[in-house]
């Protein structure tokens, strides 16, 4: 274990130790220090995010190929460690009724797993970063013990998860078995000299994308994301949504790209399959919603339908050179604007839940004149969660159509574009009920909390900045992914 | 000189600008004056160039402005004087003048009276134009100003039901009357690529040789248009409820100016008709037609005002068949003395109307000559005129005319017939109606009719001066094909000339003609002197004659009741249909657009049951499929 | 001229005026804000048109990399066929903050910042040259426009609000799939990636493409223009908006749909058009004529002038889709005259409705005599909707005919001939029964239009009677644009031989 | 001593996943249902030591142990959950548990 290795690890060691600390200082500080809490985890971020950028290793992998260190991880880690910050931040303001350092530290263990699910670069690593993000955030769901839904939410995602991982390991061990290793590329040299289309590969295989087109959320292994959504208290489900979902999808892209690649026209079928059914089911069953919280998890599942057809390029044979580098670049793009626009929507959906006790569409009426500004944020978010310029949700859908057209995956792109008109008319059904409908739901004596205009502001301001001038964003990515071994040569 | 072309249709618009905007406030009722003067001077100015032009044989034109370039369609509002339009010119503005002097004594107690002297000149500047346009699409334009003016003033007393909806009604007929035109305009675009006059009568010819047929078609389409705008069998149903109108505006543009607009427009295209036959006789028989038709009515009306605006449709129809047999310079002559005794007779109708407070149901008239000597006088110099009696105006025209159909081949003799019959009928009714209006014991309430007076002198004057009109109008054209406007108006018509359709009778003939008309004029008048002064002047007399005959004349072949029902109603109901459809089924569908989304939404949610072991179900079966797949493809 | 970007400035400079006018509080220096914004772009989209030399093709052209990463320019230009929508965009505009100040009195800000907002949206679909930059604008004016119905509007507002934003969506996100494939489409037959539109139209693509493009990008401007089967929408939108929704709606939304042909239909997709020529003439008949009964038989005023505008849009697509000189510069004519005129009716209904508070034309009739100034004007627009000559709604229909009376479309002409009587017929009707006729005691003391409200509906007269009589001064300047078109499309003609 | 050969493995691994999966499905019990999951990870440790074995590669068995430990984190995880359930509703049965539907 050179110091090489130390170092490619140093963001999640930083984290694992802001965590503890968190812990320790509760224990004997107790309520009062929960400001300074706050201040020790977004500071441990800030440096974190920094050393995560500042300390790069020459080298492209560490600890034996089981960990990358490429521009895609930095991308990832960065994006994770901004995302548990305001989760944390937002959790702040249900300091009183919810153990806040629990749930910081909670918060930060998850994010290490999804730190180390964007460097996987082995199946062991995957398995380890997809139950180190999900343990946590099972607890997370059901931390508020006295609510019936909370645990019961948790219940079912927790023995979902655990199915779920069950057939990973069943999976992952199947491919080791097959192949002699677990390292991504080896695998994937290896099956390219054998015949890729053995039953027992295509097993292993079949399990290993069941296990990850769960934990990211897709149809058919969608049913457990309602009831867990709308069961956990919002600050977790926000972080659910923008962190987790997005630390399985980094996965299920690093699996994708390094190891199925001599199983391309087995993958291909299955993950367009897997979209489509996502947007539809996502986007149709949205419609009758009552709840914005479970309203936004039927979106959450379509968002999740939309970038899978970007991992689907992937593995198109479009000659058009660097189209897989677009494709990953986009989901990567969409990932960061979905995990701003989610965290920036559940956030006022939290702020409305404490001024009216309830996240029904009824507690949204009249937002547009009780308190305008949330109205109007809330707004920006629904806009870009439809796709509609000039809020960043347009671009990520512009760039993944683009990389679907590209890879002549035009039919799905239609398919996208038929759902996502489906999905305005739920989006903008929030907006009715915030200016268009007369309803005085009753206003409960609460003060508004600073932190959640914080994030609310910083979403705004991230959606807004991204939609109107999204180059930055976008070159990172595609600059990121220059590094990575397999997307460099412009295949 | 023709450089001061544009100030005739100028100061009337300019008097219709400075009442429009002024007068509601400021002018009220000076706004009259202004009115007068702007026709005035339009007058006279025509005047001036008609005596100026008077030795010019070739057209000239003053162009204003470009109104459109849009690839090879170019086009510019360029005004034209040429023998016609100053023919019409002088027609129109004189006419005019003594309508807005008339006017004045009219309105002059009406609450509207600056907003009638602000539509008037309006009419006046839109006639105008339309008789000095030089290409056809200007003559549309205006086409339609002079129809949006009747609109106007038909429904001058908007707060009556009656009279805006005789506004709507005329509007709407003559607008389907314009459809023909303008598909007549189109076609002309379409195969001579341009729409101005000269250069659509030099390539006539040309046209005829290269695509024949196509000219009879565009004569036809502009000859429906014409029929809509001097309402002819079938489109005249408009003009006998426009006399819901006041009756200044009844005499200037439902008998003078407007309804000739047809008239003219037939005799300015007639290089192209002269080149096609079939159109020729359409043309003549639908005047014929309707000369005959309208006068039967006319026997049967009791409103003073309907039975002068059947007259009129009976005299265009006569109009309409001279030009139909080739006769143009007729059809213009009989054109300019009938504005003079039609105006006269509206003009006198609308005296009576004022010295009789508002009666105009001749059924409660009678012996009026005693309390209205002057318009008496005048009355029956019109209707003799209008009769046909010689020295007066008509006779002259009409007898032209008659002549001119006998010597147009064989198709002449039935429309002479026609021509004719409907002279007689016309003698009939005016006389009918001069008869129970100024004759015989009145039947008016005899508290009424001592109220009776005689109209002021403002109005009184007109009648005279078109009193005189009718009277000397008439020896413009005598001798008959030599007169004055037969030379004047030579050039304008040569292509008849070159058509072989102009013969000059000999003289035995035009002699016989005159006794003949005469004969026919005088016999009318005894008709009607027999009924309706020697029995009893109650027109129940008339009904007992022939009951059933009576009823349908009364109810003017209950046309209208058709129209109402099938054209009117019919689109209505198709209409509504429509609507229906519209709001059913083809929003329908998009609703249902709507529901289906819907409904495969809540199918997959009731999926979502709640139940773990639902859940668990839905991870294993898709696991199994996908494993199934792979077994597939697995070889 | 060139040097300063005076195109950015007409297009941001009403979202400069909104965002200071989320910062102030009361009322008149919010509107203060407001109509100097969008009388500033007025004044500057004048200049632009004094600056303009006709037939030049675009100029005052702007661009910077936007996006580089997909391609995408911030490139704006204008010709004479945008230029000419957005004077109209930025006068109606004007005048509808103008009229709005009036007579809007709550959420005034909120009303304000829409209003502005959506004219950015507009002005941008017209300038852009980008078809990722037009499609941005394209999108952007939708929330406004939904915000403005929902919240501002009549009774079933959301149903209305809802239908108008989903339909238009549905229509330009097919729109969008098309952009991306012809981006593809034209970089791998060339090699250059680019959004950029005219080189797009400079490029040649294969029928069966152009065929599923052409589909896509008609269904989107379909649903704007709109065409007879997709027109459900505009009924019950205009019945719900706001009087300025309305006029905004029917002043400008309408035309962007045949700016769309125009601009994009024609030139990128020539073989597809010629060979969808007989349905969409079929369908713009149908229009004409289905669209003039509809309205014949409206109870609600402004259901019946949102039906003649569906009337009046058959003219524009008729013109559009003759292929001729005549055809498309009558079909700009007619959406430039529709622009005012039914802009202008639907004020003048607005400010009935602001005094009646009645859209039924059976409980109003015989105002006439209470309103005389309304009448003359409300008379003065219902005449030029009627496409009476020496307006402007006269030289659009006829020069639409001119163009359709060509070869084998003359049926088209014809039958669209008839629809001169039916729009007389319903608008004449409805004016008698609205204002003709006797008094009813209810509106015994209504009083008439306001100065303001008299100036503005006489600002738009005037330029109605000034494109009547001379309509040279507007065919002037985008009839050089439209022949390029033309002949670029006639050039094809051979071509469409094969398709036929 | 004899090496049982590597399809004994992977068939008692087999035979455990198989077993697992249909508790998990058919189960009422939570608790049943908990350890159905259990019985699926012990099939694939099972079947990880037998690739292990065969391929003669320590990665496979020291990965076991890792699965190991987090198995029994979960487990620690998961009888929390289902404690926390039983306090709020006596019953463990899986069909109670519907309130969140739809």
């Amino acid at each position: 274990m050179e110091t090489q290795d130390l170092i490619s690890i140093l963001p999640e060691i930083i984290l694992t130790v802001i965590a503890a600390s968190v812990l320790m200082v509760d224990a004997f500080g107790g309520q009062r220090t929960h400001r300074s809490l706050m201040g020790l985890v977004v500071g441990g971020s800030v440096i974190a995010i920094l050393v995560s950028v500042v300390a790069r290793v020459d080298a492209t992998s560490a600890f034996g190929g089981m960990v990358l260190t490429d521009g895609f991880a930095v991308f990832f880690k960065v994006l994770f460690i901004a995302i548990a910050a305001l989760s944390i931040v937002l959790a702040f303001a249900q300091s009183k009724d919810v153990p806040f350092a629990e749930l910081s530290a909670l918060i930060l263990f998850a994010t290490v797993g999804m730190l180390l699910l964007g460097a996987t670069g082995d199946l062991i690593l995957l398995y380890l970063g997809v139950e180190l993000t999900s343990i946590p955030v099972y607890v997370l769901v059901a931390i508020k013990r006295d609510r019936f839904r909370a645990t019961e939410g948790a219940l079912k995602y927790f023995l979902l998860g655990a199915f779920a991982s069950g057939l990973l390991l069943y999976g992952i061990a199947w491919l080791f078995g097959l192949t002699g290793t677990t390292n991504l590329a080896d695998m994937a040299l290896y099956v390219q000299s054998q015949d890729a289309s053995s039953p027992w590969f295509l097993l292993g295989l079949g399990l290993l994308l069941v296990g990850l087109a769960f934990k990211v959320a897709a149809v058919p292994f969608h049913m457990w994301t309602p009831d867990a959504y709308q069961g956990a208290p919002t600050p977790s489900t926000a972080f659910l949504a923008a962190g987790a979902k997005m630390g399985a999808m980094a996965g299920l892209l690093r699996v994708v790209v390094h190891g199925l690649e001599p199983w391309q026209d087995m993958v291909l079928p299955i993950i367009i399959a897997v979209a489509v059914a996502s947007m539809i089911v996502g986007n149709f069953v949205a419609i009758w919603q009552r709840d914005v919280k479970r309203l936004l998890a039927y979106s959450s599942i379509a968002h999740t339908g939309y970038m899978l057809i970007g991992v689907a390029v992937v593995h198109t044979q479009s000659e058009a050179g660097g189209l897989a580098r677009d494709a990953v670049a986009a989901v990567m793009f969409y990932a960061a604007v979905y995990a701003l626009m989610t965290l920036g929507a559940f956030a006022v959906t939290f702020a409305v839940e404490r001024r009216t006790g309830g996240t029904d569409m009824e507690n949204f009426q009249n937002l547009g004149r009780t308190s305008p500004l949330l109205a109007a944020a809330m707004v920006i978010f629904m806009i870009s969660l439809t796709g509609i310029p000039p809020a960043a949700g347009f671009f990520g859908k512009l760039y993944l159509l683009q990389v679907a057209v590209n890879g002549g995956l035009t039919w799905v792109a239609v398919v996208l574009v038929l759902t996502s008109t489906v999905s305005a008319y739920y989006y903008l059904r929030v907006v009715v009920n915030m200016y268009m409908v007369e309803g005085q739901p009753r206003l409960l004596p609460v003060p508004s909390s600073t932190a959640i205009s914080a994030v609310v502001a910083i979403g705004i301001i991230g959606t807004l900045v991204l939609g109107i001038y999204p180059t930055g964003a976008i070159e990172w990515a595609q600059s990121a992914l220059e590094e990575v071994g397999k997307l460099a040569l412009t295949r | 000189m023709v450089q001061v072309a544009w100030l005739i249709p100028a100061l009337p618009l300019i008097a219709f600008a400075i009442n429009g905007a002024l007068g509601r406030t400021y002018l009220k009722k000076r706004t009259g004056i202004i009115a007068n003067a702007g026709v005035l001077g339009a007058l006279v100015v025509s005047v001036l160039l008609f005596v100026a032009q008077l030795d010019h044989a070739e057209p000239e034109t003053v162009s204003l402005w470009t109104w459109a370039v849009s690839g090879d369609f170019a086009l510019d509002i360029v005004l034209r004087v040429d023998a016609l339009t100053l023919v019409m010119l002088l027609v129109v503005t004189s006419v005019s003048f003594m309508v807005h002097v008339y006017s004045i004594g009219y309105m002059d107690n009406d609450p509207g009276f600056w907003r009638f002297f602000t539509y008037l000149p309006l009419f006046v500047f839109a006639m105008i134009m339309l008789v000095m346009a030089n290409n056809l699409l200007v003559l549309f334009v205006f086409w339609e100003a002079v129809g949006l003016c009747s609109y106007l003033l038909i429904g001058f007393w908007f707060e009556r039901q009656s009279a805006s909806a005789a506004a709507v009604k005329a509007f709407l007929t003559n607008r389907i009357g314009d459809v023909g035109f303008l598909i007549g305009l189109l076609l002309i675009w379409h195969v001579f690529g341009t729409l101005n006059y000269d250069e659509i009568f030099s390539l006539a010819p040309v046209v005829e040789a290269a695509r024949p047929g196509i000219l009879t078609l565009i004569c036809l389409m502009l000859f429906v248009g014409a029929m809509g705008k001097s309402a002819q069998f079938p489109l005249h149903v408009w003009l006998p409820d426009a006399m819901e109108g006041p009756t200044p505006v009844s005499a200037l543009i439902h008998a003078a100016t407007m309804v000739t607009a047809g008239v003219y427009m037939v005799a300015r295209f007639n290089p192209l008709y002269v080149l096609s036959s079939t159109a020729m006789t359409v043309v003549a028989l639908v005047g014929a037609f309707t000369a005959l038709f309208a006068a039967t009515i006319g026997l049967t009306q009791n409103d003073i005002k309907r039975v002068l605006a059947y007259s009129t449709v009976s005299q265009l129809g006569l109009m309409f068949m001279a030009l139909g047999v080739g006769a143009f310079t007729a059809a213009i002559f009989h054109l300019a003395t009938h504005a003079f005794f039609k105006g006269l007779l509206f003009l006198g109708s609308g005296s009576v109307i004022h010295g009789t407070d508002e009666e105009q149901d001749m059924q409660r008239m009678g012996g009026l000559f005693g309390k209205m000597p002057v318009t008496g006088a005048t009355y029956i110099i019109g209707g003799l005129a209008l009769s046909g009696i010689i020295p007066l105006a008509g006779f002259w025209s009409k007898d032209e005319l008659l002549g001119a159909t006998l010597l147009s081949g064989d198709l002449g003799y039935l429309l002479f017939v026609l021509g004719a019959l409907a002279s007689l009928l016309t003698a009939v009714y005016t006389f009918r109606m001069i008869f129970l209006t100024f004759f015989g014991k009145t039947r008016m309430a005899a508290e009424r009719f001592s109220h009776v007076h005689e109209s002021p002198r403002v109005m009184t004057v007109p009648l005279i001066v078109l009193a005189v009109g009718a009277v000397g109008a008439g020896f413009v054209g005598v001798p008959p094909e030599h007169g004055l406007i037969h030379n004047y108006l030579h050039d304008t018509f040569l292509a008849a000339e070159f058509a072989g359709l102009v013969h000059v009778p000999s003289t035995v003939f035009v002699l016989a003609l005159m006794a003949v008309s005469t004969v026919i004029a005088l016999l009318g008048i005894l008709v009607a002197y027999g009924i309706f002064m020697r029995r009893s002047p109650a027109p129940e007399s008339v009904a007992g004659l022939a009951p059933p005959l009576h009823a349908l004349l009364v109810n003017k072949y209950y046309l209208d009741d058709f129209y109402d029902a099938v054209l009117a109603g019919g689109t209505r109901t198709a209409g509504g249909l429509f609507a229906w459809f519209d709001l059913n089924i083809v929003d329908g569908v998009v609703n249902l657009i709507g529901l289906v989304v819907r409904g495969v939404g809540g199918g997959l949610r009731r999926m979502q049951t709640g139940r773990l072991e639902n859940y668990a179900f839905s991870v294993a079966l898709g696991t199994a499929l996908v494993l199934a797949f792979y077994i597939m493809m697995a070889r | 001229m060139d040097s300063i970007p005076i195109l950015s400035i007409v297009l941001w400079l009403p979202l400069i005026a909104a965002v200071i006018v989320l910062f102030l509080r009361e009322r008149r220096a919010m509107f203060a804000v407001a109509m100097a914004g969008s009388a500033l772009s007025l004044i500057l989209s004048v200049a632009v048109w004094a600056g303009f030399s006709p037939g030049d093709g675009m100029q005052f052209r702007e661009s910077f990399d936007w996006l580089p990463a997909l391609g995408i320019q911030y490139a704006l230009g204008v010709d004479g066929i945008s230029l000419l929508m957005v004077l109209l965009n930025t006068f109606l505009f004007f005048l509808c903050i103008v009229y709005a100040w009036a007579s809007v009195h709550d959420r005034v800000k909120e009303y304000l910042f829409t209003m502005l907002l959506l004219e950015v949206g507009i002005t941008g679909v017209f300038l852009a040259l980008d078809f990722v930059l037009f499609y941005v604008f394209w999108e952007i004016m939708l929330i406004p426009m939904y915000v403005l119905i929902g919240v501002w509007g009549g009774e079933r507002r959301v149903y209305a609000t809802v239908k108008f934003v989903l339909y238009t969506l549905f229509g330009s996100l097919l729109m969008l799939v098309a952009i991306l494939a012809l981006y593809f489409v034209y970089g791998n037959t060339t090699g250059v990636y680019t959004f950029d539109i005219l080189e797009l139209t400079q490029g040649t693509y294969g029928e069966r493409f152009q065929l599923w493009a052409f589909l896509a990008f008609f269904l989107a401007f379909a649903i704007k223009v709109p065409m007879v089967p997709f027109h459900t929408w505009l009924p019950d939108a205009h019945v719900e908006a706001p009087t300025t929704g309305s006029v905004i709606l029917a002043g400008i939304l309408l035309k962007m749909g045949g700016y769309g042909f125009i601009r994009f239909s024609l030139p990128l997709f020539p073989d597809a058009s010629q060979a969808a020529q007989t349905i969409i003439l079929v369908l713009s008949v149908i229009a004409i004529l289905y669209g003039a009964m509809v309205a014949l038989m409206q109870t609600d005023l402004k259901k019946l002038i949102a039906y003649s505008s569906v009337s009046h849009m058959g003219f524009v697509t008729l013109g559009i889709f003759s292929f001729t000189q005549q055809g498309l510069d009558g079909a700009m004519m007619q959406m430039f005259s529709h622009g005012l005129v039914t802009g202008a009716l639907f004020l003048c209904v607005g400010q009935l409705y602001e005094r009646t508070h009645d859209r039924r034309i059976a409980n109003l009739g015989g105002l006439a005599h209470r309103l005389p100034i309304f009448a003359a004007l409300f008379l003065f627009f219902s005449l030029a909707s009627i496409g009476l000559p020496g307006l402007s709604g006269f030289v659009g229909e006829f020069m639409v005919l001119l163009g359709a009376f060509v070869a084998d479309i003359r049926i088209f002409g014809v039958l669209a001939v008839f629809g001169i009587i039916l729009s007389a017929a319903y608008m004449l009707w409805m004016y008698w029964r609205v204002m003709l006729g006797s008094l009813k005691e209810v509106h015994r003391r209504l009083e008439d239009l306001t100065r303001l409200e008299t100036a503005i509906l006489a600002a738009m007269a005037l330029v109605t009677l000034w494109a009547g009589i001379q309509p040279q001064v507007f065919i002037g300047i985008f009839t050089a644009d439209t022949s390029g078109i033309v002949q670029a499309l006639t050039a094809t003609e051979v071509s469409s031989a094969l398709i036929k | 001593m004899i090496i049982p050969a590597l399809e004994y493995y992977l068939v008692l691994g087999a035979a455990l996943f198989i077993i697992g999966l249909l508790g998990v499905l058919v189960r009422r019990n939570l608790l049943i249902v908990f350890m159905s999951i259990e019985l699926i990870l012990l099939g694939a440790n099972v079947t990880f030591v037998g690739f292990a074995v065969a391929l003669n590669n320590m990665l496979g068995q020291a990965f076991v142990i890792f699965s190991l430990t987090v198995a029994a984190a979960e487990a620690a995880v998961g009888l929390a959950i289902i404690v926390a359930l039983s306090r709020h509703r006596d019953t463990l049965n899986v069909d109670e548990i519907d309130t969140l539907k739809g």
